[in-house]
């Protein structure tokens, strides 16, 4: 069996989708390779982190996206499938796809890598204690509760935690682990899961551990100001050096050094929320290596550097937010367009 | 009598038979409803000529789905809307699944539920009327307010996509701030000025735009005062933000320097030193985040220019800042090169204090990076120069322009409320797109993805040349308008004026002129999104939405009259 | 253009209390301009009326209507058939439909559902302000365009009085002070020497309505 | 004497109650037996005189599903609908209805968990505060 189509897309979370659809847009038709049950990706599975009013977290567009992808024709999608193998060069490309155990080839001029990025591997930070200790859990993790569970629970015993502790860098900005780069956007996305507990459960307390707060776009600025105002907000800028567990009570002490009183000091938390930076899956790794495509210094993809008919969208070519992820996809399929174009 | 077809999808078996069954002999209480059927995946692509066959066979001229959610259905048909046997407003779907099956605890209120989701869906079929689809052409032609950086960018982009593009731009030269940075974008205005489909207007003002999307009339201030009409049938707003720093008290001294004039004695710098009136500079403070501390412009140049500073130009530097901002590509690694060539960086969060000493300038600051109190220091440092980070703002015209263009401006100042929805290319209304930093400043790489976004949406918007949409938008009965401008002062998309109504909507007496118009609320049905606002606000209840009118909706909440 | 506000409901239900069927009418005018008075007031006052007579567990009947204009005779008549079927009349267009009523309907007892407030003009959507007090005889042209008798609480001619701070009225503390309006409009038209011009004191008795009710007779135009 | 059943007239947005609404019946949330929902296709749709025709016609209590603020499709709808809530609540004073008969609720597309929620919260506040007073016995 051999598809023929205009452009492959492989990946379909928001980046995969918003090339497809803006492709549609223009005629083109094209196939999204898939290889997990359902489309959305990673920023399918965030909770809206609305608190009083919008906080532009940007969940509820995907959410929308995914809805409208039905309404083209142009897009076909092909779930639980993977890339195998690529022949051909210079927008002749027939790809090796294996969905399941059926293998069968596809034919495009164009092929788009909008495979997204993982979470990084928190029990690789020791010293935090995550895989080791139940109530230690990463902030996607956090907001996949909230979004299906529509709950705050501890997984250790499901009670609702009182007091969180959120890290920030986990797996960004830290050497000692080879990732020398910011992940651009955990600041403000676990500034967002806090206003959004804050205000579902006013009881929780917030602590907030970080090393820089990096800017998110036009209104972070009032954002940032009213995480400041509210008093079960803290913000502290020291990165704890370790998670112990408290022998005595369920709850987890963390040590750091307070900049306030200017030495070592150990508070004890409910709940360790790590926000964990992000880095190109393995899975990528291995398509850059049979697209012949090379890394960047910070191991995301570099862009390609003729145009051959091989493009990147989204959070592979470097960390990225929801809507910085659309605007990159967009513009991709700007690309792709004036590709096809000039190869008419 | 309306004939209507009741069609159950089957939905893959999500809903039991028998209570198909209970529905489908429900329906046939209902004088109107003429014939029942069953069938699979009605949200299908076939399903339309499915459909289309009963039409035909069986004479209905209305169609009720009982199914799933009506999203489904609804995109689905939308898309295929011209091959509908029936207009698509004639169609109409009882959510039984979502609505009443799956959220009742027991099948008897299930029942209860669906009825009465059915009979509103019979209601709904039976007052709306059909409503039919207009088009309207589009011409490639593009109007882009500011000729820097992203007006640039977007102008080639466009024009190598086949369409014409006019470039209005305030100064005498095309490049705005972004010449200063960027030598390559020499290159790029020249190729502007030599592209046949780019014309530029320099030392141009915007001064009026009438009309809508597809025929935006712009009349364009030229230096001699000379006026000219410009029509485009889409516009981007690319005007760039305002720099400036009022400088008073210490922040005038001559030792004190913005980051930009910065730029620029670094670029006369001859030799390994930088001299300053003859005498060598040592110690450079940087002293960043006293205003404006989320743009990450500053940061980043303030990194890039420490860094030669340190290595070549046989300076010290401290960078003072609240946060150092390194969320963009390679700025962490950037950060870590320059603290390895011994740049400074301290943090802090009450403002450091400036004094001068001996014509140098001291620069006193509590360091906040969590150390511990025996290895704190309090932090000194006698500068040769002080590098004060930019204040960043909207443009002055930026209120003035807003109100030709009726788009909307943000709290701050900036076009457009910081509104998701919006995926930040967009304004509010349709044809209008906002590029850059008139809606933020951000650095130039993140502007310039931005910018190909905008172009993007330029293109999938012109490309057929045509713009289909139907009439299920805001309707106003001009006889009924008490103008009060109400509803152009609320219309989120500025899609109302008040104008002279002409041939629709207006009777005429045999003998008065066929010309006689008089003034009312218009919409422009194109950049209508029938999102009903005006037709809630109306106080004379003058503006209708065809297809969900208080009738239908008095009857969606079925509580009688 | 004339602007109104609802009355308290309250004040309306004690007024309507012996009555049990009524006409509610609006006008679709200033009033509706000014959101207090058109068709949709009606229906929406006709709504909150009914809600708060059943709650008292006293219905009232409710006809509606909203002529073009009340002030006109012509359409004011054109309620004769409903005001036939009710009790009494609650008029939300301002004082002069509310009189309109009056005078041709002299059996039935017409009420007011609004405070005629001001004649004014729109300063925002939903932000009124008084702009004229019809004074019969208009200093606008010796003043810049701005009203002393409407806008200065003293209704000074000649000058600010001595509470005017910093461009503030002080009877009103968020008021603008009219004559520093005045002084720095005329300022800016290079008209200056017109606060140098003496206005004379208004004949309130012959020109205003202290002399009684004023008419307004254009013979050329009488029928 | 049999049990009270409030009924709700639930405004739903197209944006995000609708949405919600029916991912709450795709994760088989049950919803109380009296709630009709009224599709809209934004808040701003909603008219001051359909939420006091509402409770006229004997509705127990009225919701208004929305978008949060900053996030409406069209900009404004949900931010009219509030000022046109405030006019119903200050009639609804004047009548002697109580206020938590009429109150707006900010959902996103994704929060089907939390309209069930919000209603079941609602049944049970109107279920104490009895009936609608102006519902006409019939």
């Amino acid at each position: 069996m051999t598809l023929t189509k205009d452009v492959l897309i492989i990946g379909g979370g928001i980046s995969g989708i918003t090339v497809a659809m803006e492709l549609a847009q223009l005629g083109i038709h094209s196939a999204i390779v898939e290889k997990e049950t359902s489309l959305g990706g990673l920023s399918a599975s965030f909770c809206c982190k609305a608190s009083e009013s919008c906080n532009k977290c940007f969940a509820c567009v995907v959410d929308k996206r995914i809805s409208e992808l039905s309404r083209y024709p142009e897009i076909s999608v092909l779930t639980q499938t993977e890339v195998i193998g690529v022949k051909g060069e210079d927008g002749r490309y027939s790809v090796t796809l294996k969905k399941r155990k059926e293998r069968f080839d596809l034919r495009a001029s164009a092929i788009v890598i909008a495979t997204g990025i993982d979470p990084f591997n928190a029990s690789q930070k020791v010293e935090y204690g995550y895989g080791r200790y139940k109530n230690v859990i990463t902030a996607k993790e956090l907001d996949e509760m909230l979004r299906f569970k529509g709950l705050l629970s501890r997984p250790s015993d499901g009670r609702p935690p009182k007091t969180i502790a959120f890290f920030q860098c986990v797996g960004s900005r830290d050497e000692s682990i080879g990732n020398l780069y910011c992940s651009q956007v955990c600041c403000a996305y676990a500034l967002r899961l806090i206003k959004t507990i804050r205000h579902q459960y006013p009881e929780v307390e917030a602590t907030f551990l970080y090393m820089d707060i990096q800017p998110a776009g036009t209104s972070f600025q009032e954002f940032l100001s009213s995480c400041r105002e509210d008093k079960k907000i803290h913000l502290i800028r020291s990165l704890p050096s370790k998670v112990y567990h408290s022998p005595l009570s369920d709850k987890l002490r963390v040590r750091f050094i307070d900049p306030e009183k200017e030495e070592v000091v150990e508070a004890s938390f409910d709940l360790i929320v790590l926000s964990v930076g992000m880095v190109l899956s393995k899975g990528t790794q291995s398509l850059t290596e049979t697209f012949g495509l090379s890394l960047t210094e910070d191991g995301f993809i570099a862009p390609p550097s003729s145009h051959k008919g091989l493009f990147i969208a989204g959070a592979c070519s470097g960390p990225k937010d929801i809507d910085r992820s659309i605007l990159h996809s967009k513009s991709t399929a700007f690309v792709v367009h004036q590709f096809l174009r000039g190869r008419a | 009598m309306p004939r209507i077809g009741i069609l159950i999808d089957t939905l893959q078996g999500s809903v039991p038979a028998s209570f198909q069954e209970k529905l489908s002999a429900y329906v046939k209480e209902f004088p109107e409803v003429i014939v029942c059927f069953k069938e699979d995946d009605l949200n299908s692509s076939d399903a339309i000529s499915r459909i289309n066959r009963y039409v035909e066979s069986e004479g209905f001229d209305r169609v009720v789905i009982l199914g799933g959610s009506p999203k489904d259905y609804e995109i689905s048909f939308q898309k295929l809307k011209l091959s509908l046997p029936l207009n698509p407003y004639l169609f109409s779907v009882a959510n039984i699944r979502e609505q009443a099956l799956w959220i009742s605890s027991d099948e008897e209120m299930a029942l209860e539920r669906a009825k009465i989701i059915i009979s509103k869906a019979i209601h709904t079929v039976n007052s709306t009327k059909p409503i039919p689809t207009q088009s309207l052409t589009l011409n490639p032609e593009v109007l882009i307010l500011g000729g820097g950086l992203i007006g640039i960018s977007i102008a080639l982009d466009l024009a190598h996509a086949g369409i014409r593009v006019f470039i209005i731009e305030k100064e005498d030269r095309l490049g705005g701030k972004a010449q200063k940075v960027f030598k390559w974008l020499e290159e790029k205005i020249d190729e502007v000025e030599k592209n046949p489909k780019i014309t530029v207007l320099t030392q141009a003002r915007l001064k009026r735009v009438v009309g809508h999307l597809g025929r935006f009339e712009a009349t364009i201030e030229c230096p001699d005062r000379k006026e000219i009409t410009l029509a485009a049938s889409a516009m981007v707003v690319s005007t760039g933000y305002a720099s400036y720093r009022e400088r008073k008290g210490i922040y005038a001294h001559k030792r004190v320097v913005a980051i930009e004039e910065m730029e620029k004695i670094m670029a006369e710098a001859s030799g390994p030193s930088l001299l300053k009136e003859g005498k060598k500079i040592e110690m450079v403070t940087y002293l960043l985040d006293e205003v404006n501390e989320d743009i990450k412009i500053d940061s980043i140049s303030a990194i890039r220019q420490s860094l030669i500073l340190q290595d070549l130009l046989g300076c010290q530097v401290a960078v003072l800042c609240k946060d150092i901002k390194v969320s963009s590509n390679g700025m962490e690694r950037l950060y870590r090169r320059a603290r390895e060539k011994g740049v400074l960086f301290f943090k802090y969060d009450d403002p450091p204090r400036l004094s001068i000493v001996d014509g140098q300038i001291e620069v006193d600051l509590k360091d906040t990076s969590p150390i511990q109190k025996k290895e704190r220091w309090p932090v000194s440092i006698l500068s040769d120069l002080v590098v004060i980070g930019e204040s960043f703002g909207p443009i002055p015209e930026a209120e003035e322009l807003s109100k030709v263009l009726k788009i909307h401006l943000g709290p701050r100042g900036y076009f457009m409320e910081d509104n998701p929805q919006l995926l930040r290319v967009r304004s509010n209304r349709k044809g209008i797109f906002i590029a850059g930093a008139c809606r933020f400043p951000q650095e130039a790489s993140e502007a310039l993805i931005e910018a190909r976004a905008v172009s993007q949406e330029i293109i999938t918007l012109l490309s057929k040349g045509t713009y289909p949409y139907d009439l299920a938008v805001a309707e106003v009965d001009p006889k009924k308008c008490a103008l009060c401008y109400t509803c152009p002062r609320l219309c989120p998309h500025s899609a109302i004026t008040i104008e002279k109504y002409g041939d629709r909507n207006v009777y005429t007496t045999p003998m008065t002129n066929k010309e006689m118009k008089w003034g009312a609320a218009k919409v422009d049905p194109a950049s209508c999104y029938g999102c009903g606002i005006c037709v809630a606000e109306c106080p004379a209840k003058a503006i209708t939405l065809q297809h969900l009118t208080s009738e239908q909706i008095y009857a969606q909440m079925n509580l009688g009259e | 253009m004339i602007k109104a506000e609802q009355k308290p409901m309250d004040e309306i239900l004690r007024y309507l209390n012996p009555y049990n069927k009524i006409l509610l009418s609006g006008c679709g005018a200033c009033v509706t301009v000014c959101h207090a008075g058109g068709e949709k007031e009606v229906e929406l006052l006709a709504s909150g009326l009914r809600m708060a007579r059943q709650k008292m567990g006293k219905r009232i009947e409710i006809l509606e209507a909203t002529p073009a204009r009340q002030c006109e005779p012509e359409f004011a008549i054109e309620l004769s058939e409903m005001i036939e079927k009710v009790e009494a009349v609650l008029s939300i267009a301002c004082g002069v439909g509310v009189q309109t009523l009056v005078r041709h309907f002299p059996k039935t007892p017409i009420f007011p559902g609004v405070n005629t407030t001001f004649l004014g003009e729109t300063l925002t959507h939903g932000v009124w302000e008084e702009r004229c007090q019809a004074c019969g005889n208009c200093v606008l042209e010796k003043t810049g365009g701005i009203c002393p008798i409407s806008r200065c609480a003293k209704q000074l001619l000649n000058g600010p009085c001595g509470g005017s701070s910093k461009g503030k009225c002080e009877i009103k503390k968020e008021a603008d002070c009219a004559w520093q309006l005045i002084y720095d409009r005329l300022k800016s038209l290079n008209q200056l020497y017109k606060m140098e011009e003496f206005i004379p004191a208004k004949r309130w008795g012959v020109e205003s309505r202290d002399s009684g009710l004023r008419r307004m007779i254009r013979e050329d135009l009488k029928i | 004497m049999t049990e009270f059943n409030p009924k709700i007239v639930a405004f739903c947005c197209d944006q995000s109650g609708y949405p919600a609404a029916d991912m709450a019946g795709a994760l088989k949330r049950k919803l109380p037996k009296e709630v009709e929902i009224v599709r809209v296709p934004c808040a701003g749709r909603i008219e001051t005189i359909y939420l006091i025709k509402a409770l006229e016609r004997g509705a127990d209590g009225v919701l208004i599903f929305a978008c949060y603020e900053d996030n409406c499709q069209f900009l404004r709808g949900n931010l009219r609908v509030k000022g046109r809530l405030s006019y119903a609540h200050r009639m609804m004073e004047r009548v002697g209805l109580e206020k938590e008969r009429l109150e707006i609720c900010h959902l996103a597309t994704n929060q089907g968990v939390r309209l069930a929620e919000i209603l079941h919260q609602k049944v049970e506040q109107l279920k104490k505060l009895g009936p609608n007073p102006v519902r006409q016995k019939k």
